[in-house]
């Protein structure tokens, strides 16, 4: 059973993939649909299991790579960190995969769309089933491909295609952290299985380990290295300039894996391996660090995006944020908590703006739109449930993730635990202005799309409003129903040895027990937000612009992303193409060639000419070389020798 | 012993000094000349080695035959000698440098000259007693025993230089009348004279 | 004891039966004149595989004869049969070639027959006179030969060169001989190694044996005494060269073995110095003149000046393992030069012969069984395994650094690299260019056989190499007793 | 003072070296090379008649005989080949034998 | 044992289907269809032949098998010894396999001399096995060289406008490296007294010695790997060779390097490839990350696939020389990865090539419009070499990785960097070759793979997924041998350092 959740969606892709063209579109959708749908009861059951107290257990596929001690086994693993993770995937994914049947309806290659979309799947949960770290790494790599896939996925408009291949790189970058990381696991523990290397960490903790040329105390280096790969792909402040770009691909796409589930794996990532975490309290502050700088960096770009997509793709930048510094203070089941519901409400929202998109027509730019909403009413209903989650109004979804995930950072009472939770509720203000500003925007005031679009304004089918319906009622329900059993007093039951909390750290106890003032402060300060928000777009419509030309260099900061394309490309992509050009023409043609082959060849020629010119056809020329050579013998005996 | 040592220096004066002139004379037919006097003075050193026998062979062959060849060939070739020789000093330094740092070992080996101790135990052919054999004797009689087989060697050295001397140069030029005296002894009467019976009156 | 025949006449019977054929052949042809080119040619074939089968036949009897001027062992049996085996492919060759070309007289072919005879002799000379007399009966057969096209210029430039040049080289081994005599008070090979033994310091015998290389080395274009190989390759007529290519060098070889190693094999540390720098120089020279020619004789002259260079490699680490290897080299280096001469002697156009590396051009279009022969050899020549030039190459190296001359070897192989690169290029012009105008049908069955023959003998020359390695071996286990 | 075997080694070097200096000094008649060569060998007469004289052995003169034919043989060769390449040329001039070269 | 000679079978079956082909006559046409199909199933046959020695294998064992042993060259101690262990078996059946795919992905490319080219790949191919089964060192290297022939030909015939340059640079680049080897060999004879290469390994070299026989090894294994900075004459080769060329080329010939690498530098001179081994690291990280920028600036789509190779054959070199288990079994999978992975790449390149004549990527674009297939055959085998885990390239990778961290992490942290990079060059690359918008109207008309292409590349496919999900069934056949070889190489390495601690106590002493 635990085997076919995993692989029924490769079977699905395989089949929509390879035979796509044979068994036609619609045979493609119901079969990755329906084995996706079978996936997701059946992770549904699973988690089920866990629930009711079922040991965790790992199943062996086969064998994979065994090189003398590095081995290394195709293997699924169901504990409860793995379970939530399932759940989270194939279901989300299975609301997906129905809205695209709606949403791709017009499009050219259905096939291939689903049978990506299964494969993605596929990867994922080989990735949250891993029971060691290559394994791990395989599911990882392969989302990647997934996404690059999707984000690509028309493959004809050069942007997509560019965004596609950012993703990968970045990737890439975060992955080139994580293999080291592995190596350096497996330097240490001789082993690249969480059991074994879980076990070990307790024993080498303190020890130190050189790492090009430096000593470094080894659970902080190995840590760090890994926690690069998931910044990478969870989309964090340095390596997360490939999110926004990736809202080329289709939306389905950026609902799935740009929100619920792929980048949402480096904090799974930092979950699992909560044990090594533990153990080294710099990788701790540095997760915090990063997360809470990160929670604050998006939510202030995102205030000034135009594109839907991109201002709901910087808010799930910014609540990365917060799952990772959730883990950084040791509270990771609220991360994994926060983890859950977000997928829900953020798929939900995500969802929710391809429908606008869906209904004008493919336009996403807010400056465009405006006073719809009596036109697609679900639409709108949906997008406020999804957006008061988000903001963490109380009674939401995300009220009891998010608040508990700022208490607990209060409550770790170390110094990167203050600066989290500073940055956290800003964050939410933060959040809870964006989001409304994306609604008053989109749905309220004058139109601003023109004659043509607005006519064609339509809600859209069941086929995508059911999906959505399901995911709001995550959005609203999976916090209240999943507190007790994720972070409450069931909780450590629950995850039983799937997440390690060293005894000392007890920020997400603690957290349960802070001052009244904390539990209000974050819901204040979304309500103030959303004030603002409707201050500034409904009540005074032109002040936004205003202040952007009152306070431009902040704006044009803000709007074009902390600059950090831009650093890039004149720090990594100009000088690799510079360099390559260099070298090539310069290194392969001028030097190597020129003082290599090419040289070596002239020279040779040239000598070769001199030599023939000494054949010069005169018998004087050549008794003279005859006599030089007998002088030169004769010298050699009677003065050398 | 005054007197041999006279000769040697006449003898080996006029030898090198016509070697020189052999090579620096302007006209070859003076080339010749000078080598033949070479030759004569090289002979008078032989005798004074006692090698009698080469000494005339030298002469007789050499100067006889040889000398007297290139005098024919250097005759028979017209060529302009005035127009010729230029040139010969062009490259003079360098070659007379290696020429003469050459000579100047050469010279330094001979004076450092030591004959191995074992050459008496080596040697071939003794040379007898002046008493028991003349120069010529004595080598007549191993050149035709002992050395055979270089003898019959040489002889088809010889034989070939005589063909290669008629396969170069001896050439049947079309158009030239030979005179073929067998033809010649063997024409007929038939064949030469042929009788016509003239008619009278009419004329040939 | 009192044998009807003397032991003399046994052990030179060889020598003897080729001199005595051929001077029956100059009288037939005297009486039949030109007109029986083909037939004397033919006659002048099966003597020397008579001879050749006399060399083989007297195995049995290693010994000396004339008064130990004449030495009949191993080693002058395997090199002798390489003389007449190239001898007797270049008069195949050659047949067919001077009836075309307009040179078919009845003195060609004996011509070759002395200068085998001087061959043989110079093989088997164990004396400085014997040596001088069979050198220069071979040498005069061969300055003949040069310019036998005599209404050539080229070829009487050719002879001329040759001859001035190889007179100036005889006349320093003279000098050389001389030197050597005065020191050892012997011409005789074995006394001289004695003498030398008893007393090796000698500087007169050193100087008097720099001379004698030196006229040693000319005859087998050694560098710097090579100068007149180009020419001489170019400007005679092609059959002759094809012959000047193969069997002089390997009795000018041998030659040049024996003296090394019997009269002054006591001084190898001496000689041996002289003869790795030529060597080096060869192979250095061969591989980097040959370069820029355009004209495939030439080019086949510095190739061969280049070979030379390798074999004296063997030489030069003066040990058995050496001379065997050397005399692997030179057997496979004949059947691949004749081959390739064969090759050359088939370039004709229009009924014309010519020269040019680009009359090569798109051979392997249009004559595919000529280019895939000749590049064969060409590869073969480069030293590319697993063809015959390869083993060459290897056995002589083998000896070089069994005798630690690292640097020698090294030297070696990248010469064979820089050597590779023309050998390449006749390859390049064959099947990479254009095709030029198309060659005319083979001239003469003949050339066929023998380029076929020598082309399988390299090509398939891995698959058995034992019997030739023995005969090698045991050959220049003959050198040094033991 | 005694002439010594030295003296005429001295003197056949001496001569040895003008046959030589004859052949590459010579820029414009080929006879001229041929009469060096003659030079040369009988420089080597010199010497080996010396030092026949000198050991008491005949193999030397013997040997300067064999030369003396050979020599002899190879003038006529020469001369031979000259007077063929004449034919061909017109001239005998060192300087025009390089037809061939390269 | 076998009592096939089964080794020698499949070594010289294609040299039979060569002299068969050499014999056919006839009209031009019927020449080149009878060549085709001759080369064809010799080349199947020794396929089957080459899985046969697959299937007698046994990978429990380290010793070599399936030995065949006869006298050649009784006087030298040379001998027909033929054998192959865990290490050399596979590249055996990789050559087995490129072969007749090469004959496939040229039955249409070549039109001209077709009889000839298909004689040049059947003698290329007896060569190439012959090499990989040589247990003896004359043999080896007679096989070694002589692969220089037919690629010589092959791309100087059959190649592009500037196959001249492209043929003397490949053929003398090598040649001068290998010859250096030759000496080495010879100098290894004569310390030896023998050319066995079993018994060679056994043989305890000294320290100084060993210095220069592996520089001189190294200097024809390195121009063959290539190593930088000796790789130029790599994107001219294969940028010249024809499609098939290009295929053997990287797949196999450039393995010989490696192997060569194996097979003789760390056996039999431990000490000085210990000694040695930061020069190759240093190498082989500049090769990767200097020809990766390369790559990426490339135009010509061939040159960009051979630049990648020499990267990728960086991580080779790096994995042979870290000593260890991981390093080494990584190496070798990665080479048998790359054979096909690169080998593919070449082949897709082909598809292409022969369609639009030209190899520049800024003639295609938008490719996946009107060739589906073909997309999704590129974007297979470009996973396998960006090292998509699951698909052959990775497992190579990683176990490299693995091996090169244990030795130092400089090392492993900067070949990382390549696979950072490799990706930059190949998405970029397929981005411009496949994505896009079909706007070339030249393009317009183009083809998708035909039945031929499809036969070809299946088995590929096949092979690069099956070595990326069970890559066990070719790293457990390796491990014994290579295990042997560590084994055998710390144990040198251990004997030569107790040596010297004895000599220096003996000096103390004094």
């Amino acid at each position: 059973m635990y085997s076919a959740i995993v692989f029924l969606p490769l079977l699905g892709a395989a089949i929509a993939g390879l035979f796509g063209r044979l068994i036609g579109d619609r045979a493609s959708q119901w079969v990755t649909t329906g084995l996706l749908l079978i996936s997701a009861v059946l992770a549904c059951v699973g988690f089920a299991r866990v629930v009711l107290g079922g040991a965790p257990f790992d199943v062996e596929v086969m064998r994979w790579i065994v090189s003398g001690t590095f081995e290394v086994s195709w293997a699924l693993r169901f504990d409860a960190l793995s379970a939530v993770m399932c759940v989270v995937v194939t279901v989300v994914s299975g609301m997906v995969h129905a809205y695209s049947w709606g949403y791709m309806s017009h499009d050219k290659s259905i096939a291939r769309f689903f049978s990506y979309l299964s494969l993605f799947t596929f990867f994922m949960l080989m990735l949250v089933t891993s029971n060691n770290f290559v394994q791990m790494f395989f599911g990882w790599e392969g989302v990647g491909l997934a996404s690059y896939l999707l984000i690509g996925f028309w493959y004809d408009r050069p942007s997509a295609n560019a965004a596609a291949i950012k993703a990968f790189l970045v990737n890439r970058v975060g992955d080139f952290g994580f293999a080291l990381g592995i190596l350096g696991t497996f330097m240490v523990f001789n082993a690249v299985a969480f059991d074994t290397v879980f076990a070990g960490v307790p024993g080498v903790a303190g020890k130190t380990v050189h790492f090009l040329g430096l000593s470094v105390e080894v659970m902080t280096l190995l840590c760090l290295l890994l926690f690069v790969g998931a910044m990478g792909k969870s989309a964090q402040l340095g390596l997360h300039t490939w999110l926004p770009d990736a809202m080329e691909g289709p939306t389905p796409v950026s609902a799935l894996i740009h929100a619920a589930t792929m980048v949402t794996a480096g904090v799974f990532m930092v979950c699992r391996l909560s044990p090594m975490f533990e153990y080294s309290q710099t990788a701790l502050t540095v997760v915090t660090v990063v997360g809470a700088l990160t929670a604050f960096f998006a939510a202030t770009v995102g205030l000034v995006q135009n594109d839907i997509k991109r201002v709901i793709a910087y808010s799930t930048c910014s609540q990365l944020g917060y799952m990772f510094f959730a883990a950084g203070v040791s509270a990771y089941s609220a991360a994994m908590f926060h983890l859950t519901t977000h997928a829900f409400f953020k798929a939900l929202l995500f969802l929710g703006a391809g429908s606008v998109i869906h209904a004008m027509s493919g336009e996403q730019d807010m400056r465009k739109m405006g006073g719809i909403w009596r036109k697609i009413p679900v639409t709108y209903t949906f997008m406020w449930i999804g957006s008061l989650a988000l903001a963490g109004v109380p009674f939401f979804a995300g009220y009891f993730s998010k608040d508990l995930i700022i208490e607990a950072a209060f409550a770790s009472k170390t110094g990167v635990g203050q600066f989290a939770f500073w940055m956290g509720t800003i964050a939410a203000a933060l959040t809870a202005f964006y989001s409304w500003r994306l609604l008053f925007m989109t749905f309220h005031g004058e139109s601003r799309a023109d004659h043509d679009v607005l006519h064609h304004v339509h809600e859209s089918p069941v086929s995508m409003t059911a999906p959505m319906a399901l995911l709001a009622v995550g959005a609203v329900f999976s916090g209240v129903a999943l507190a007790g059993l994720f972070t409450g007093e069931a909780s450590s039951a629950f995850w039983g040895k799937a997440i390690y909390v060293a005894a000392n750290h007890t920020a997400l106890k603690d957290a349960h027990h802070v001052a009244l003032w904390l539990k209000v402060l974050p819901i204040a300060v979304a309500f103030a937000g959303i004030l603002a928000a409707w201050y500034m777009y409904i009540r005074k419509p032109n002040l936004p612009a205003a202040m952007a030309a009152e306070f431009s260099d902040v704006h044009s900061f803000l709007y074009n992303k902390w600059y950090f394309d831009e650093l890039y490309d004149v720090l990594f992509v100009r000088p690799a193409k510079w360099l390559g050009r260099v070298l090539w023409q310069g290194g392969d043609g001028r030097i190597i060639d020129g003082f290599g082959p090419n040289g070596l060849a002239a020279l040779t020629l040239d000598v070769a000419r001199r030599a023939a010119r000494l054949q010069s056809g005169y018998l004087y020329h050549y008794a003279f070389a005859m006599l030089i050579g007998v002088a030169l013998f004769v010298s050699y005996y009677l003065f050398v020798r | 012993m005054i007197l041999q040592a006279l000769a040697f220096y006449l003898f080996a004066a006029v030898t090198i000094a016509s070697g020189v002139m052999v090579i620096a004379a302007r006209n070859p037919v003076h080339s010749v000349l000078f080598l033949i006097l070479a030759f004569f003075n090289a002979a008078g050193l032989f005798v004074l080695m006692g090698a009698e026998f080469l000494a005339f062979i030298l002469v007789i062959v050499y100067v006889g035959a040889v000398a007297v060849l290139f005098l024919f060939v250097v005759m028979m070739l017209d060529i302009n000698f005035v127009e010729l020789r230029q040139g010969f000093l062009q490259y003079l330094p360098v070659g007379a440098l290696v020429g003469v740092i050459l000579l100047v070992e050469m010279v330094f080996v001979i004076g450092a000259w030591v004959v191995s101790p074992e050459a008496t135990g080596l040697l071939a052919a003794k040379a007898p007693a002046l008493a028991q054999a003349t120069n010529a004797e004595a080598l007549g009689r191993i050149l035709y025993t002992k050395y055979v087989y270089l003898f019959q060697a040489s002889g088809l050295v010889l034989l070939v230089a005589m063909i290669a001397a008629i396969v170069l140069t001896l050439r049947a030029r079309p158009g030239v009348r030979r005179q073929n005296i067998a033809d010649q002894v063997a024409r007929s009467r038939d064949a030469s004279v042929e009788v016509k019976d003239v008619p009278v009156g009419k004329g040939v | 004891m009192t044998s009807w025949v003397p032991a003399e006449f046994t052990a030179a019977l060889p020598e003897i039966f080729v001199a005595l054929a051929a001077m029956a052949l100059l009288l037939i042809g005297a009486f039949r004149g030109d007109s029986q080119t083909r037939t004397s040619g033919w006659f002048a074939v099966a003597v020397l595989i008579v001879a050749g089968g006399l060399v083989a036949g007297t195995a049995a009897s290693p010994g000396s004869a004339f008064g130990g001027m004449f030495v009949a062992d191993a080693f002058a049996r395997f090199t002798k049969i390489l003389v007449l085996t190239g001898t007797a492919l270049a008069v195949i060759l050659s047949i067919s070639y001077i009836e075309r070309e307009d040179m078919a007289r009845f003195e060609y072919p004996v011509l070759f027959l002395f200068a085998t005879v001087g061959m043989m002799m110079m093989i088997s000379a164990n004396d400085l006179i014997a040596l001088y007399v069979g050198l220069e009966l071979q040498s005069l057969a061969l300055y003949v030969a040069a310019a036998f096209r005599r209404d050539s210029l080229r070829s009487s430039e050719a002879g001329l060169k040759y001859f001035v040049l190889g007179a100036l080289a005889s006349g320093m081994l003279l000098y050389g001989a001389s030197l050597v005599y005065g020191f050892a008070g012997t011409t005789s090979f074995a006394g001289i190694a004695k003498s030398l033994g008893a007393n090796p310091g000698n500087i007169g015998a050193l100087v008097g044996l720099v001379f004698i290389m030196a006229g040693l080395a000319f005859k087998i274009s050694a560098v710097p005494f090579h100068m007149w190989t180009p020419d001489v390759y170019e400007g005679a007529p092609t059959s002759v060269t094809a012959f000047f290519a193969v069997a002089p060098k390997v009795a000018a070889l041998s030659l040049f073995v024996r003296v090394l190693v019997g009269p002054f094999g006591s001084i190898v540390a001496q000689w041996q110095q002289i003869i790795v720098a030529i060597a080096i120089l060869s192979m250095v020279l061969g591989a980097f003149a040959a370069i820029k020619q355009t004209n495939i004789k030439r080019l086949m002259a510095y190739s061969s000046i280049g070979n030379v260079g390798y074999m004296l490699v063997g030489l030069a680490a003066g040990t058995e393992a050496g001379v065997r290897g050397m005399l692997i080299y030179l057997a496979i280096y004949l059947a691949m030069t004749v081959g390739t001469f064969a090759c050359i002697l088939a370039m004709r156009v229009h009924g014309r012969a010519v020269e040019g590396l680009d009359d090569l051009k798109g051979l392997g279009r249009n004559r595919p069984a000529l280019a895939l022969v000749l590049a064969v050899f060409m590869f073969s020549m480069a030293g590319i395994p697993p063809l015959a030039g390869f083993f060459g190459k290897y056995f002589v190296f083998l000896a070089a650094v069994q005798a630690g001359m690292f640097a020698l070897a090294v030297i070696g192989v990248l010469a064979s690299v820089v050597a590779a690169f023309y050998y390449l290029r006749i390859v390049k012009i064959m099947y990479f260019d254009e095709p030029a105008d198309a060659f005319d049908r083979l001239p003469g069955r003949e050339v066929g056989v023998v380029m076929t023959v020598t082309g399988l003998f390299i090509a398939l020359f891995l698959i058995i190499p034992g019997p030739m390695l023995h005969a090698a071996a045991v050959a220049a286990k003959s050198l040094f007793p033991g | 003072m005694t002439i010594t075997l030295a003296h005429y080694l001295t003197v056949a070097a001496i001569l040895f070296t003008l046959g030589i200096f004859g052949i590459f000094l010579n820029r414009k008649n080929v006879i001229i090379i041929l009469m060096s060569i003659e030079l040369m060998l009988l420089a080597v007469n010199i010497n080996l008649v010396a030092f026949s004289s000198h050991l008491g052995d005949l193999t030397g003169q013997v040997f300067s005989m064999f030369v003396l034919t050979v020599a002899a043989a190879e003038a006529a060769i020469g001369l031979a080949i000259l007077v063929v390449y004449f034919r061909n040329r017109g001239s005998i001039a060192v300087e025009d034998i390089n037809r061939l070269k390269g | 044992m076998n009592s096939w000679p089964l080794l020698s079978l499949t070594t010289f079956v294609p040299l039979i289907g060569a002299a068969f082909i050499l014999m056919i006559r006839g009209e031009a046409e019927v020449v080149a269809r009878n060549a085709r199909n001759v080369a064809l199933w010799t080349s199947l046959i020794t396929l089957l032949l080459a899985l046969a020695v697959w299937a007698n294998f046994d990978p429990k064992s380290a010793a070599f098998q399936l030995e065949e042993r006869a006298a050649w060259i009784p006087a030298f101690n040379i001998s027909y010894h033929m054998g192959v262990d865990g290490i050399s078996v596979f590249f055996v059946v990789l050559s087995a396999f490129l072969t007749p795919l090469c004959v496939l992905a040229s039955w249409e490319a070549i039109k001209e001399r077709v009889r000839e080219y298909m004689i040049a790949f059947l003698v290329l191919e007896t060569l190439m096995i012959g090499m990989f089964c040589a247990l003896d060192i004359v043999l080896f290297y007679l096989f070694f060289e002589g692969v220089l022939i037919p690629m010589f030909l092959i791309i100087g015939i059959w190649g592009g406008p500037r196959r001249v340059y492209s043929a003397f640079k490949f053929f003398l680049y090598t040649l001068l490296g290998s010859v250096l080897m030759l000496v080495a060999i010879l100098a290894i004879y004569f310390t030896a007294d023998t050319t066995d290469i079993p018994a060679l390994m056994k043989l305890a070299l000294p320290r100084e010695m060993q210095m220069w026989l592996w520089l001189a090894f190294f200097a024809s294994f390195a121009v063959k790997v290539p190593m930088w900075p000796l790789h130029t004459w790599l994107p001219d080769a294969h940028v010249e060779a024809p499609t098939a060329g290009s295929v053997i080329l990287a797949g196999v010939l450039l393995k010989m390097g490696g192997y060569g690498f194996l097979r003789f530098s760390l056996p039999m001179m431990p000490l000085a490839s210990e000694f040695f081994a930061p020069l190759v690291f240093g190498l082989s990280i500049v090769a990767v990350i200097y020809t990766s920028l390369v790559a990426l600036a490339q135009e010509d789509m061939k040159k960009l696939i051979a630049y990648s190779s020499v990267a990728h054959m960086g991580f080779v070199t790096i994995g042979i020389f870290t000593f260890n288990v991981q390093g080494i079994e990584g190496a070798i999978f990665q080479m048998l990865s790359h054979g096909i992975v690169s080998a593919a790449l070449f082949l897709c390149v082909g598809v292409v090539y022969d369609r639009m004549h030209s190899r520049l990527i800024a003639t295609y674009g938008g490719l996946v419009n009107r060739m589906p297939l073909y997309a999704f055959v590129f974007m297979v085998f470009m996973l396998g070499s960006v090292g998509m885990p699951g698909t052959s390239g990775f497992v190579g990778e990683m176990l490299v990785l693995v091996g090169a961290y244990q030795v130092s992490t400089w090392v492993a942290a900067l070949a990382a960097t390549g696979v950072v990079l490799g990706a930059a060059y190949m998405l970029w690359l397929y981005r411009r070759v496949v994505f896009g918008e079909l706007d070339k109207p030249e393009l317009k008309t183009i083809l998708d793979l035909d039945r031929r292409e499809i036969v070809i590349f299946v088995p590929l496919i096949v092979a690069v997924i099956w070595m990326g999900v069970y890559p066990s069934s070719f790293l457990d056949a390796i491990h014994v041998s290579v295990q042997n070889l560590v084994d055998n190489y710390q144990a040198a390495i251990k004997a030569a350092g107790a040596a010297k601690g004895h000599a220096a106590l003996i000096g103390g002493v004094r």
